[in-house]
């Protein structure tokens, strides 16, 4: 009895939905202190769970008792329990720094009703990370969207709002995408249940069965921002107070990225051949356009949004590549939690260096290097990861999709991460080569909180140390699949 | 033909036409209303479908109650941010690349 | 974890951790800033001087940690490790003590010294790879570290010199990471063992095998400076003295020869390597690179720049004694990569001096100098005679061991190689030398900083540097044969090379 | 949005519904049967209709999550409006208001009917909570309920006591084995605690949907 | 058979209603057409043994999104523009 009392998993979800209640509960502007109380609550739960898993293995939790395809499932596994620690880890320090960053007065407005849409977004993410209903999924992709969109919109101006609008309907047409989809797969299977479709779904598949197939990653890709439907997430993540942009950035996407894989590895393990390889296609032509593009950014936020479109299209180049060997989902789950920490780090540094100078521009940075070190270090940290550069997380996923790739002799993927690498050296040593030099006469700089330099350091550390543990990481991912 | 699939069949459209509608209509008030035609689609393929046999299914008749709540809410934020937009520009469309860089 | 386990992960952690320290201490704290620096720099001496004479016993230092299925950081502190280590060690004490009457009173001293440790820390840490996954990743540790300093100085110049280098390292990097996965994909793990391991392969994978030899030489010939991927090394002189010193000296160019010797010797083997045709051209390269650095010295006239092609023309010879089939060869080009570092070093130091006492950058601004800084320039005279390899200073013992490796090779071309870039070393330093004693000095200098008090010619922390290492210079030479000489310590790692 | 990539997503619509039609055509009789569970367990549901049951109890889940959107569409709405007054004040119209006077117990006792026929038969909170805010904007609309400005904290707790019922139900039923696991006994009362609780916040919510927009530009 | 008439006739009402509410020049038209379309939604649920979204579709989709809509047509036409100074955060 005890035991069912404890379940991580569950609580996993129940906990971020009672403090975001509880801080609309206590009204504009409240509830930033409960938060992080619960944050690190939530973060203990993950590592618990982690640990529990890769002792007692993958585990079922039946909701409402039923169990699939009655009810609704909800599974974990190693992938489930990389992504959920990823978000937790992520949330605390961002939580840390939201509070001191919404402490400004000129911030207050945005952070009317920051914490309880924070709250609600987590609560989605560890929901969608559990489930394995797919019909349960389209609702916590909705609330993710919701509350992503609702966070986004929290500057108030009118850029701000147009990145909103634009990302919600996209959203919601990729949404509405899925939906028919999960409706093709009811109709044709009389289920939405993951595990009891996967072994229905091979075999004869019937052409409504490729359509919904095809709808639902669509939509997907969509959300994920993959090239070509990349267009909303730099104005969406650019636009964003920081904190709101390292959250969207690091974790929202990766979200339906994990669908994505989820989907590829169980019900839809039909789509091989000509679909994944057009994934990694489109997924190549990211790494490039997003890095070019951030190469070209004159905004210091719009680099690195680009910079997440680039890094995502490295996700989707597993998807040629996966093999029962497991090397390019481990390379997919380690570039996940690379670029989560490593983005974080950047959008929270960006947020600094931004306040440091008044301005959003990199030509701006001029000087910014002796005012705030500790932020400029960070943000070279991270650039490490972004970079691929050893010994960071990132350098070991890329380590790993060269290694997959080479493997099964599929060489054009491998120019395409190298010089992708590159190309992201470039655009970081853009920003940090401003930073180091030396200061305009006329240029002011204003005091920054320190805590918001040490969180920026902290996860850009984080994501460089993490690659010293990647054994552990690869070992998680290993439960249960 | 059965109802169910008939009107499984019509909801295919509705969802079609909506899909293009907000792909292809500028005004926002006009890519809300085709979102919701076509998420009336998706319901109609859900339980038309499932309904193929003639039998009612309570499981998608539950979930597209769900949909439709999600749906309102949708609707509700996207015509706020229309208003919002409005309020702020005059403007009742998105113009491309405004902020693109 | 074993005292064995420990040792050399003590070496890399006593710079690493000061280091970090130093980046959170404020600008201000000077003196506990120095301390730090000076107690780290003197820690890792002293943990080296217990790794060379446990390994001179036989003992065996490493460490191995799993980073993911089938790829482990390895470190292990072997002779030729610690070759590199104990060079990289005592160079960086001189360094430290040289950068920091260098920088006095100016900013971002906490910045600077904090890279300076990351940079030596990589060097260390690169020094003792165990594998060329580890070597690879202190490889690219060192090109983050050195791009803050080379760029410290924040002006649009430092800004150039500082992007050509990355450009130029980090492509090198790339290359060598794409030698080094493929390398993976064919045998696993490569760790550095005597003999070299990827023979094993057998005669199907010759051909891949080749490529990847390129691939990765070209990888660390960049930061070795090989020609035509040598065009960084004159840019980046635009970086404060004591950071030219440690590029071109102590860490960065070392770096990349020292890669060169790890593959030729421990991944592919000196015998297999000879025995696919891949050491001939090497050996052409770095004979092209020594008569080519050479001709480019002789026309420059910032001094820097001059000293910056010597480095190009000078690193070759340690590229070249690998190439040379042979342990006599090796002996020479072992001994080069110790006697090149204080030579050059010595040369920059006293670069450095001229520029900061009396603010002269150009070899034409030179005249009489050594009236007014006679104790800097007698270094800087030692070192260039070093260069051109009169004896009895290091550089004519590795020379020395060089053209007897050549002939004992029967590759008797590069002892005319070698006499060519004799004949321009000298071409090109004793222009110098003479502008130095027998020009008569200007009635200004162009901007003198430092008034000379007695026989104190400038800041006594930029004094005592140059002239201890201009010491060792001659020591080194002079006690060649000496059991404690580095020609000793490289005749023990060639033994153990070829003892197979 | 230039002609040709408005040609294209027509063109796409079309044959990807023309692809979906044939396909639907041909589709095969589906291999799970869930109606047959739904009736199975329906007895154990602590309701007597299916719908509810599959609502409230099987894919309660769902339900619970779906509550959230709601509230976070509101969340958003609130976060844009600021913290400023409604600007504009609707007129009174007698005759609405007669209308809405006599039309207001009417509405209030559907909605109360609505939520305890989804026991039995169709009906339930959620519709119930639709017609409360019906009236909630009929009122508004006849002058007799302005726009709400920034919630209260009677407000908040109106806005938010379904759903905070509705989680610390599924919270407390983790002891049962799992979240949302019914001991059979208390699953009807529990359920119409819930479907209470949701019935006032879904009425508040979707009203507020509406009051906090209205009325003002932004 | 009948019903079955009852039923083209019905998905046919359908669709026209949903491409003149998309279709239509005129946006207040264009909103009433989706409000009609809800109705019809909603009978279309009835003939699939679905009153519980019958109803739903009703008081949710018809009428409480209709009055969403109309009020914002209302607001959306009223021309007042740029109150706000744009609020951008950094």
């Amino acid at each position: 009895m005890t035991e069912a009392w404890l379940e991580p998993a569950a609580w996993l979800i129940i906990l971020p939905l009672a403090w975001a209640s509880v801080a609309f509960l206590a009204g504009p502007g409240r509830g930033a202190r409960l938060a992080i109380l619960a944050l690190v609550a939530q973060l203990g739960l993950a590592l618990e769970l982690a640990a529990d898993l890769t002792q007692r293995g993958a585990r079922m939790h039946a909701v409402g008792g039923w169990g699939a395809p009655l009810g609704i499932d909800l599974m974990a596994d190693g992938l489930s329990a990389v992504m959920l620690l990823l978000t937790q880890a992520v949330a605390l320090p961002i939580a840390v720094y939201a509070q001191a960053y919404f402490a400004e007065t000129h911030h207050r407005h945005a952070a009317t009703w920051f914490w309880p849409l924070a709250g609600f977004l987590l609560a989605a993410m560890n929901a969608l990370f559990l489930s394995a209903d797919l019909f349960n999924l389209y609702v916590t992709l909705e609330l993710l969207g919701l509350a992503a969109v609702g966070l986004v919109a929290v500057g108030g101006g009118t850029a701000q709002i147009t990145a909103a609008l634009r990302y919600l309907l996209v959203s919601l047409l990729a949404s509405g995408g899925y939906l028919l989809g999960v409706a093709l797969l009811y109709g044709a299977y009389g289920t939405v249940s993951m595990t009891t479709l996967a072994p229905l779904a091979v075999g004869q598949t019937p052409l409504a069965v490729w359509i919904a197939a095809g709808l639902m990653l669509v939509g997907l890709l969509a959300k994920t921002a993959l090239l070509p439907f990349h267009f909303w997430l730099p104005p969406a993540h650019g636009g964003a107070p920081a904190p709101v942009s390292a959250l969207l950035s690091a974790l929202v996407v990766k979200a339906s990225f994990y669908l994505v894989l989820r989907l590829a590895l169980g019900p839809f393990a039909m789509m091989t051949g000509t679909a994944a390889g057009l994934i990694g296609v489109l997924g190549a032509s990211a790494i490039l356009w997003g890095a070019w593009q951030a190469l070209r950014a004159q905004r210091l936020k719009q680099l690195v949004a680009w910079s997440t479109v680039a890094q995502l299209g490295y996700l989707f180049l597993i998807f040629p590549l996966l093999a029962a060997d497991g090397l390019a989902l481990q390379a997919g789950a380690l570039q996940v939690v690379a670029h989560g920490l490593a983005k974080a780090a950047l959008f929270a540094a960006a947020g600094v260096l931004m306040r440091a100078t008044g301005r959003d521009t990199v030509e701006g940075l001029a000087g910014v290097a002796g005012r705030v070190p500790l932020t400029l270090f960070a943000f070279g940290l991270a650039g490490v990861s972004i970079m691929g550069l050893p010994p960071s997380a990132g350098f070991l996923a890329k380590w790993l999709l060269i290694d997959a790739a080479l493997k099964q002799g599929q060489w054009g993927w491998i120019v395409v991460i190298i010089v992708g690498s590159l190309l992201a050296a470039g655009y970081i040593f853009r920003v940090l080569r401003q930073a180091f030099l030396l200061a305009p006469e006329d240029s002011h700089f204003q005091p920054v909180p320190r805590r918001l330099e040490w969180v920026a350091f902290v996860l850009a550390a984080a994501s460089v140390l993490l690659g010293l543990r990647g054994a552990e990481l690869v070992a998680l991912l290993g439960v249960g699949s | 033909m059965s109802t169910g699939l008939l009107y499984a069949l019509s909801g295919v459209g509705l969802f079609m036409l909506g899909a293009v509608g907000v792909i292809v209509l500028a005004h926002l008030m006009r890519k809300v209303l085709a979102f919701n035609v076509m998420g009336s689609g998706a319901f109609l393929v859900l339980v038309g479908l499932a309904q193929r046999t003639g039998q009612p299914d309570p499981v998608p008749q539950a979930m597209v109650l769900t949909g439709i709540v999600v749906a309102v809410a949708a609707t509700a934020l996207a015509l706020g941010l229309a208003r919002a937009l409005h309020a702020r520009t005059g403007g009742v469309t998105l113009t491309q690349g405004e902020d693109g860089d | 974890m074993t005292v064995n386990e420990m040792l050399p992960l003590a070496v890399i952690a006593s710079s690493l951790l000061p280091g970090m320290v130093i980046f959170a201490l404020p600008e201000a704290r000077v003196g506990l800033r120095s301390v730090l620096n000076l107690l780290g720099a003197m820690s890792k001496l002293v943990f080296v001087i217990l790794l060379l004479e446990g390994v001179a016993r036989g003992e065996v230092y490493g460490f191995r940690h799993t980073v993911l299925p089938g790829l482990d950081l390895v470190f292990k502190a072997d002779a030729l490790a610690l070759l590199f280590v104990t060079l990289s060690t005592v160079l960086w004490l001189f360094t430290t003590i040289y950068a920091i009457g260098y920088l006095e009173g100016s900013p971002h001293r906490s910045r600077f010294f904090g890279f300076f440790s990351l940079c030596v820390t990589a060097t260390v840490g690169l020094a003792m790879a165990g594998n060329l996954f580890t070597f690879f990743v202190f490889y690219e540790l060192l090109t983050l570290s050195t791009f803050p300093l080379v760029v410290h100085r924040g002006t649009p110049q430092a800004m150039r010199g500082g992007t050509v280098y990355l450009a130029y390292t980090l492509a090198g990097g790339a290359l060598l990471l794409t030698g080094i996965v493929w390398l993976h994909g064919l045998m696993g793990q490569v760790d550095f063992v005597h003999g070299g391991s990827v023979a094993a392969l057998g005669p199907q994978a010759t051909a891949q095998i080749k490529v990847v030899f390129l691939l990765l030489i070209a990888g660390v010939g960049v930061k070795a400076a090989l020609v035509p991927l040598h065009g960084w090394l004159p840019q980046a002189m635009v970086a404060p003295a004591p950071v030219s010193a440690l590029l071109h000296a102590v860490a960065v160019v070392k770096a990349g020869a020292f890669g060169i010797v790890r593959i030729v010797y421990e991944v592919y083997g000196v015998e297999y390597a000879q025995s696919l045709g891949l050491l001939k051209p090497l050996a052409i390269a770095a004979a092209v690179t020594i008569v080519w650095g050479s001709l480019r010295a002789l026309t420059q006239d910032d001094l820097k720049k001059r000293l910056a092609y010597s480095t190009v023309s000078q690193v070759s010879y340690i590229a070249l004694g690998v190439a040379l089939f042979g342990p006599v060869g090796t002996i020479g080009g072992l001994a080069h990569l110790v006697h090149q570092g204080i030579m050059k070093i010595t040369l920059f130091f006293a670069a450095g001096n001229y520029a900061e006492t009396l603010g002269v950058h150009k070899v034409s601004e030179l005249d009489g100098a050594g009236r007014r800084m006679p104790l800097t320039s007698a270094a800087f005279t030692i070192a260039a005679f070093g260069m051109i390899g009169v004896a009895p200073t290091a550089g004519y013992v590795s020379k020395w061991y060089l053209g007897e490796g050549a002939l004992a090779a029967g590759m008797d071309w590069v002892v005319a190689v070698l006499w060519t870039s004799s004949l321009l070393n000298a071409a090109y330093f004793l222009p110098i030398l003479y502008r130095l004693w027998f020009r008569p000095p200007p009635a200004a200098w162009p901007a003198e900083h430092i008034p000379a008090r007695g026989w104190r010619e400038t800041g006594w922390l930029l004094l005592a540097p140059p002239l201890i290492t201009a010491a060792a210079v001659l020591v080194t030479g002079l006690f060649a044969e000496a059991g404690w000489s580095p020609l000793a310590w490289a005749k023990l790692i060639a033994a153990r090379e070829y003892l197979q | 949005m230039n002609r040709f990539t408005r040609g294209l997503a027509v063109a796409v619509g079309v044959a990807l519904a023309a692809t979906l039609v044939a396909a639907l055509l041909e589709l095969p009789a589906a291999a799970v049967y869930l109606p047959g569970a739904v009736a199975q367990h329906l007895a154990q549901s602590g309701v007597e209709h299916p719908v509810t049951a599959v609502l409230l109890n099987f894919r309660g889940w769902d339900t619970l999550l779906e509550v959230a959107v709601l509230l976070l569409a509101l969340l958003t709405l609130l976060t844009l409006r600021g913290s400023e007054a409604p600007v504009a004040e609707v007129e009174a119209e007698p005759l609405l208001q007669g209308l809405a006077r006599k039309a207001l117990p009417l509405i209030i006792l559907m909605a109360g009917y609505l939520f305890w026929a989804g026991a039995y038969r169709p009906g339930g909170a959620f519709q119930a909570g639709a017609v409360l805010a019906a009236g909630a904007v009929l009122l508004h609309l006849a002058g007799l309920l302005p726009a709400w400005a920034v919630p209260g904290r009677l407000l908040r707790l109106g806005l938010i006591l379904g759903f905070l019922v509705f989680l610390a139900v599924a919270a407390g039923l983790l002891g049962q084995g799992a979240l949302l696991q019914y001991p059979p006994a208390l699953a009807g009362n529990l359920i119409l605690l819930i479907e209470a609780g949701l019935t006032l916040s879904l009425g508040l919510v979707l009203a507020g949907l509406f009051l906090f927009v209205t009325g003002r530009q932004a | 058979m009948l019903m079955l008439a009852f039923d083209g006739l019905l998905v046919l009402a359908l669709l026209w209603s949903a491409w003149r509410c998309l279709a239509s020049t005129d946006l207040s038209r264009a909103v009433v057409m989706f409000i009609v379309f809800g109705l019809l939604m909603a009978l279309a649920w009835a003939r699939l043994d679905a009153p519980d979204i019958a109803l739903a579709e009703a008081a949710i989709g018809a009428g409480l999104t209709g009055a969403l809509l109309l009020d914002a047509l209302g607001a959306l036409r009223s021309r007042r523009e740029g109150r706000d100074a744009p609020r951008e955060t950094p």
